[in-house]
């Protein structure tokens, strides 16, 4: 059964993957972007971390994608024009790819089946957030907020003199 | 479903994003293209918490939470930067913004 | 008799700051409100600061601390406090009484200014950080104060941004201060590393009160945190930046490059003496030894150097340099209360001086050349008369004025040090230049023909002249606490019982100082009682006066040497990024874009075979070519991947 | 036997489901139990909907002293029926220079998320369609995607009106997701759980063994809860918040451009949508399928719930009959002046009321911090009816 979930999110997620590197039409391949990340969240979900999943798909589908089609909208005029592939990439990235294969192929200790685990309770999550996490916590809070202020500051209009 | 077969589908998500980055023209799907790699090596944390020997802190949970938040507000500076570019410039295409002049 | 606030002295510093803060929340249109903001902040400091006082007066070696872990990392904690004791409080009082009428007599000075309320929130940032270096119990939580002293002063130095020389002099005053604290971070480093905590007194396990532990590494710590009070206090080398801060309003070097922010050299020294005095035979340590001759040369150096100047401001600042430098003499031969009461009288008559140059150059519409003074004894009597009070105590008139009695008493510790004569004889000639110099600058501005600016000049408003009159009744009245025969001042920051005794009025060494104030103002008067618009050593000793009046030239010569050097440095690293760094960024993408274009060929060959091959080939060559100078982002992240390829071939070569 | 009746829907789907529970495995009776899930979901929300279209028509023509539908079947109650085939045999029009995929995709995908979000509620006792640990993180996950399917239907339609449409929508969705989802922190906070079983369980006990512990009836609850439906109405583009479809200023909105079952489909999604958020306003503070009183609870539990939510329903009616349409940059300005900083006051009321004891002085404490932030705010907000020139700030 997991199996078989497994081989359906990854083939879905990868094809998706796939349409956001290739596909011409800009809206389209970030549509698919979103539904890369849905798939991820699925993986997430399989393997146990639904949190994460459930983070992962209000932040990816709920903000993120929204601001890229966003960004797509507020600079249609170029969108269309923009056509160029560079096939170099897919030279280096298949490199990579075989790379991180071999490198894999040859660790032999990756062979090891999922063992049995006690459900990461969200609770478990928020205690973790709140006592061992605390700092990194506050450090991602100052992190977006400094964020939200940097990106409102590069959009704002120059004021016409 | 091993732990290896994860690794391989990270990896191949890793390398498409990267693909999107080095080949698209376009300034947004670079930053598309990263968001993937975070993605990837997302994928990487929670399979490795998933995996590891118990129990075990969910350390890698925590991390994939954390690079979920930096990711936003990465993408949130990046677009944005996006939006200025190409009001100054009128394009969003990487291949003619190569001056540091404007 | 303790008061609430011997407990509480953190709200001396913070009553200030939050003044400022309301000043600069209040916003630009409400001058009134920030004056009298700024000064009721002052007033209600100075109240507390007198009730800090009061407690200290009736136990001797009297101390309060209030220490507070500020914050965990690991298992060190990081401790800081406050500290009440006579040191601290009786600089409390002179800063925040001196503040007080330097705030006020401000509100006529800069009356017309259009930054008004800025000039203001400074003001009060800076006695609030000043008053913080004061309070401070701990080396970390004193550097903080001491660095938001610096920022205030560089804020206030360069009040008038629209100046170029002002900016100019502000960076300067920062960056050689800089220079100093540096040394300082690095002696509060050491400390830290050698006894384990930064507190003054902690109930025995302060950093003050074991100082055994710091061994030999002593002499360099105290060498380390002195680089810190050169830089603050002006003193040779780095004491360029002062007399070019006088491009700030004369309130601000009334307050800062006077009275309070260059003493806090002073008073660091003062207050971390023990450190200095650690394995001491005789009372001569190493770095003590440095103390006095750095304060030898200072003294001497900028009391030449002020004779031959000719802006009133530059003089008094030139004067500071030289008290300053008398400060750590005294310091340095072991007269620790000595040196602290010269900078108490000091504070006071130096502040007098500057707001009365501060009158003067307002009633002459910013005119500051005293060349072009003159007579302005019948046009502004008031700060003749206060002047004239403060050139006095500043020259070390005997018996009725504060300076005098500190000046003796610096000599008299002097005279005793046994390590060596020549600092003694050395101060003596420099009292002599100071009586020489305060007298030409009396002759030149107030009395005499009235030359040409003098002919607008008017009296200033009563509430810059009712500050003058304050601050010279304060710097006679405090003679009474100075002599010898009731040295009630000294006592208290000893920790003695004071006891009067008439005799001490007349000893030897008082003869002495008369005499040499004496033969200062003498031959000022002698040579220039016929000066006029040139000045007479210029037409005797061109040369001298030359040399003089460019400092001696040192403000040049680092101009050709430090400066050229990190000139030299820079233009050398510039060449390196332009060179060598480049052409390797340039370099490795070239790798990646020759791969690119390969795999391109490739493709492009197999997919459109035969005809378009000609022109592909040219273009691919031309693209190479404009490529190579691209500075584009995707080549870059190709290259960053390539880069991890080769990590991974190397990895894989190593197994 | 009020227990049976109560738990009536669970036995039946016990009983429905034997014939599998010893020879199937597991995974098989998990998708079997989905699907009877999702089957009585879509069953009773889909009736639901219909007879809410026919019954909000016949309650806002009593309120316009007018009939509303009486024609077709007794009282005009199947007038539904007739629409439906209407929507169905009409043309499916599709406009030439519309990106067809997504304009296809657009109804679906919100349809789809709408009706996700309904998985997560419990409608009685054992009546959770889907259990899930961070239920309320679910809800608002499935939610956000709807931003994205109004983004689709503007931008594939190719249409003016239809993407000034989607971005006052999503303007207003974004901006309206903050106040919606901070109120709900409160009761998660003191809940300690983002499961809504939970957060009903958290609300059964009665107080002087009559009154509710329901969180609507503490201060901060009160105030959250205010918030969370008038967020809840935002996002469920009802009047007076129907700037991105109002009709007589951009036709449609994003729908502009469907027709036939198409627009049936985002007519449905609107709907269902307000029937999850009030739903979900219910589960948090309304005691969810808790009796109001020990002695009402021999009335089976999933009968309280959709009182409960009937109620809700009736309140979005009348207000439609009764409020005019809210200009676009008020809306703007409510949300981020406002709905947030009095959400975060609810936040930190709550956590008074937690530490004071969640007795009588923490409910006085909590009134007291909200009063003083719905003062000062009020005072800061009042505009002494300052008149300047409208700036548009969207769409160049």
């Amino acid at each position: 059964m997991s199996t078989v979930a497994f081989a359906t999110i990854t083939i879905l997620t990868l094809a998706a993957a796939l349409a956001v590197a290739t596909l011409q039409k800009l809206m389209h391949a970030a549509l698919s972007f979103a539904v890369m990340f849905l798939g991820i969240s699925a993986l997430f979900f399989l393997l146990g971390a639904e949190f994460v999943g459930l983070v992962q798909i209000f932040v990816y589908i709920g903000a993120v994608a929204v601001l890229i089609v966003f960004t797509i909208l507020l600079t249609r005029h170029d969108t269309e024009r923009v056509r160029g592939f560079n096939w170099s990439g897919v030279v280096v990235a298949l490199a990579v790819f075989a790379g991180l294969i071999w490198a894999m192929e040859s660790t032999k200790s990756l062979l090891i089946g999922p063992p049995q685990i006690q459900p990461l309770t969200v609770q478990r999550i928020g205690e973790l957030l709140m006592t061992s996490y605390v700092w990194p916590l506050l450090c991602i809070g100052v992190l977006l907020t400094a964020a939200l202020i940097g990106a409102l500051i590069l959009v704002l209009e120059e004021k016409r003199e | 479903m091993t732990l290896s077969i994860v690794l391989v589908v990270s990896a191949a998500l890793f390398c498409i994003g990267l693909l999107a980055a080095l080949s698209r023209r376009h300034a947004i799907f670079i930053l598309i293209g990263i968001e993937m790699m975070l993605a990837a090596a997302n994928i990487n944390f929670i399979a490795f918490w998933r995996f590891a020997p118990q129990p075990a802190q969910p350390t890698g949970v925590m991390i994939a939470i954390f690079a979920i938040a930096i990711a936003a507000a990465e993408a949130a500076v990046g677009l944005a930067m996006v939006i200025t570019v190409y009001r100054h410039f009128r394009t969003t295409n990487v291949d003619q913004l190569n001056q540091l002049k404007g | 008799m303790n008061f609430w606030i011997t407990n509480n002295v953190w709200l001396i510093p913070a009553t200030p700051i939050v003044a400022a803060l309301l000043i600069l929340g209040f916003g630009k249109r409400t001058r009134l409100i920030a004056a009298v903001v700024a000064v009721l902040g002052q007033v209600v400091a100075l109240t507390m600061s007198i009730f800090a006082f009061l407690p200290t007066l009736h136990a001797h070696g009297f101390r309060t601390v209030e220490d507070f872990t500020w914050f965990n990392f690991g298992d060190q904690q990081l401790r800081i406090g406050f500290v009440l004791d006579p040191l601290a409080a009786a600089m409390l009082l002179m800063i925040t009484f001196v503040g007080l009428c330097i705030f006020v007599f401000s509100i006529g000075y800069m009356g017309k200014d259009k930054n008004f309320s800025r000039f203001f929130a400074y003001l009060s940032f800076f006695s609030g950080a000043m008053l913080g270096v004061i309070v401070a119990n701990s080396l970390l939580l004193l550097f903080v104060f001491w660095e938001l002293v610096g920022l205030a002063s560089y804020l206030l130095i360069g009040f008038w941004i629209e100046r170029p020389s002002a900016a100019a002099a502000a960076k300067k005053a920062f960056i050689t201060t800089r220079i100093g604290d540096m040394g300082f971070f690095l002696g509060i480093l050491w400390i830290y590393h050698k006894s384990g905590t930064l507190l003054f007194y902690e109930a025995g396990h302060g950093c003050l009160e074991n100082v055994e532990v710091l061994g030999a590494s002593a002499t360099f710590i105290a060498l380390l945190i002195f680089c810190g009070a050169v830089g603050k206090s002006g003193q040779f080398p780095l004491h360029v930046w002062l007399p070019d801060a006088m491009e700030g309003p004369t309130p601000v070097s009334a307050l800062i490059h006077a009275a309070t922010m260059v003493a806090a050299g002073v008073f660091l020294v003062a207050r971390v003496y023990p450190i200095f005095s650690v394995g001491a035979i005789n009372g001569i340590t190493p770095s003590l030894t440095v103390v006095v001759w750095i304060g030898v040369v200072t003294g001497l150096m900028a009391a030449l150097i002020a004779v031959a100047q000719c802006d009133i401001k530059r003089i008094l600042a030139y004067s500071t340099v030289s008290q300053l430098g008398l400060m750590m003499v005294s310091l340095g031969v072991g007269g620790v209360a000595a040196g602290i009461m010269h900078l108490l009288a000091h504070g006071f008559f130096k502040a007098l001086l500057f707001l009365g140059a501060g009158s003067v150059i307002h009633g002459l519409h910013h005119e500051q050349d005293i060349r072009k003074m003159g007579g302005l004894r019948k046009l502004m009597p008031i700060t003749f008369a206060t002047y004239a009070i403060g050139m006095m105590a500043l020259s070390g008139v005997p018996f009725f004025f504060s300076g005098g009695w500190t000046k003796e008493e610096i000599l008299q510790t002097t005279s005793h040090w046994p390590a060596s004569r020549a600092p003694y004889y050395l101060l003596m000639f420099g009292v002599v230049l100071t009586a020489l110099y305060m007298t030409r600058q009396i002759i030149y501005v107030f009395l005499g023909n009235r030359r040409a600016a003098s002919e607008q000049a008017h009296e200033s408003p009563g509430v810059m002249t009712l500050p003058l009159i304050v601050l010279a009744a304060c710097a006679i009245a405090l003679s009474i606490v100075l002599t010898p025969a009731w040295p009630w001042l000294e006592d208290y920051l000893t920790g003695h019982a004071a006891k009067f005794d008439a005799s001490l009025l007349i000893q030897l060494t008082l003869l002495v100082s008369f005499v040499l104030v004496g033969i200062g103002v003498g031959l000022g008067v002698w040579m220039y009682r016929r000066a006029g618009e040139t000045d007479p050593l210029q037409t005797k000793q061109p040369a001298l006066f030359r040399f003089l009046e460019n400092k001696m030239w040192i403000d040049e010569i680092y101009d050709r040497t430090v400066i050229a050097l990190s000139a030299l440095m820079a233009r050398v690293s510039d060449w390196m990024d332009r060179h060598v760094w480049d052409g390797l960024v340039r370099g490795v993408g070239a790798i990646g874009q020759i791969v690119a274009t390969l795999t391109t060929d490739a493709d492009e060959g197999v997919i459109n075979a035969g005809v378009d091959e000609t022109t592909d080939g040219a273009r691919g060559l031309g693209r190479v070519m404009s490529r190579l100078h691209s500075g584009q982002i995707q080549i870059y992240l190709g290259a960053v991947a390539l880069g991890m390829l080769a990590l991974l071939l190397f990895y894989a070569w190593l197994t | 036997m009020a227990d049976s009746v109560d738990q009536i829907f669970f036995h039946a789907k016990q009983s429905l489901l034997s014939p599998l529970a010893d020879r199937a495995p597991d995974w098989l009776i998990q998708v079997a139990s989905s699907l009877v899930n999702i089957g009585a979901l879509l069953g009773v929300f889909l009736s639901l909907f219909a007879l809410m279209s026919v019954l909000e028509r016949k309650i806002l023509g009593r309120m316009q002293n007018r009939y509303g539908p009486n024609r077709v079947g007794p009282f005009g109650l199947f007038q539904p029926v007739a629409d439906g085939i209407k929507m169905l045999i009409k043309e499916d029009i599709v406009p030439v220079r519309a990106d067809k995929i997504v304009h296809f995709l657009a109804p679906i995908l919100i349809a789809a998320t709408a009706i996700l979000s309904l998985g997560i509620i419990p409608y009685g006792r054992n009546m959770t369609p889907f259990v899930i640990d961070g239920g309320i993180l679910f809800f608002f996950a499935v939610g956000s995607t709807t931003e994205l399917a109004v983004f689709m239907a503007g931008w594939g339609s190719n249409n003016k009106f239809s993407m000034l449409g989607a971005m006052r929508a999503i303007a207003q969705m974004i901006s309206y997701e903050l106040p919606l989802i901070v109120t709900i922190l409160p009761v998660v906070m003191i809940v300690s759980s983002l499961n809504p079983d939970k957060i009903v369980a958290a609300q059964s006990p009665y107080v002087f063994g009559f009154v509710p512990h329901w969180f609507v009836l503490t201060p901060w609850g009160f105030v959250a809860f205010l918030l969370f439906f008038v967020s809840g109405l935002v996002e469920s583009n009802r009047t007076p918040f129907d700037v991105p479809e109002g009709e007589s200023e951009i036709v449609a909105g994003h729908m502009t451009e469907y027709s036939g079952f198409k627009y049936a489909t985002f007519f449905m999604a609107e709907y269902i949508g307000m029937f999850a958020v009030s739903g979900l306003a219910v589960t948090l503070f309304l005691g969810g399928w808790h009796s109001p009183s020990p002695f009402l609870e021999f009335i089976p539990s999933y009968v309280w719930f959709f009182a409960k939510l009937s109620i809700l329903l009736f309140v979005y009616i009348w207000l439609r009959g009764t409020l005019p349409r809210t200009r676009v940059d008020h809306i703007m300005n409510f949300a981020w002046k406002f709905m947030l900083p009095m959400a975060f006051t609810c936040f930190i009321a709550a956590a008074v009321w937690h530490y004071a004891g969640r007795g009588l002085s923490g409910w006085l404490w909590s009134l007291a911090v909200i009063a003083v932030v719905y003062v000062t705010l009020s005072m800061l907000l009042e505009t002494k009816k300052k008149f300047a020139p409208r700036t548009y700030r969207f769409a160049e």
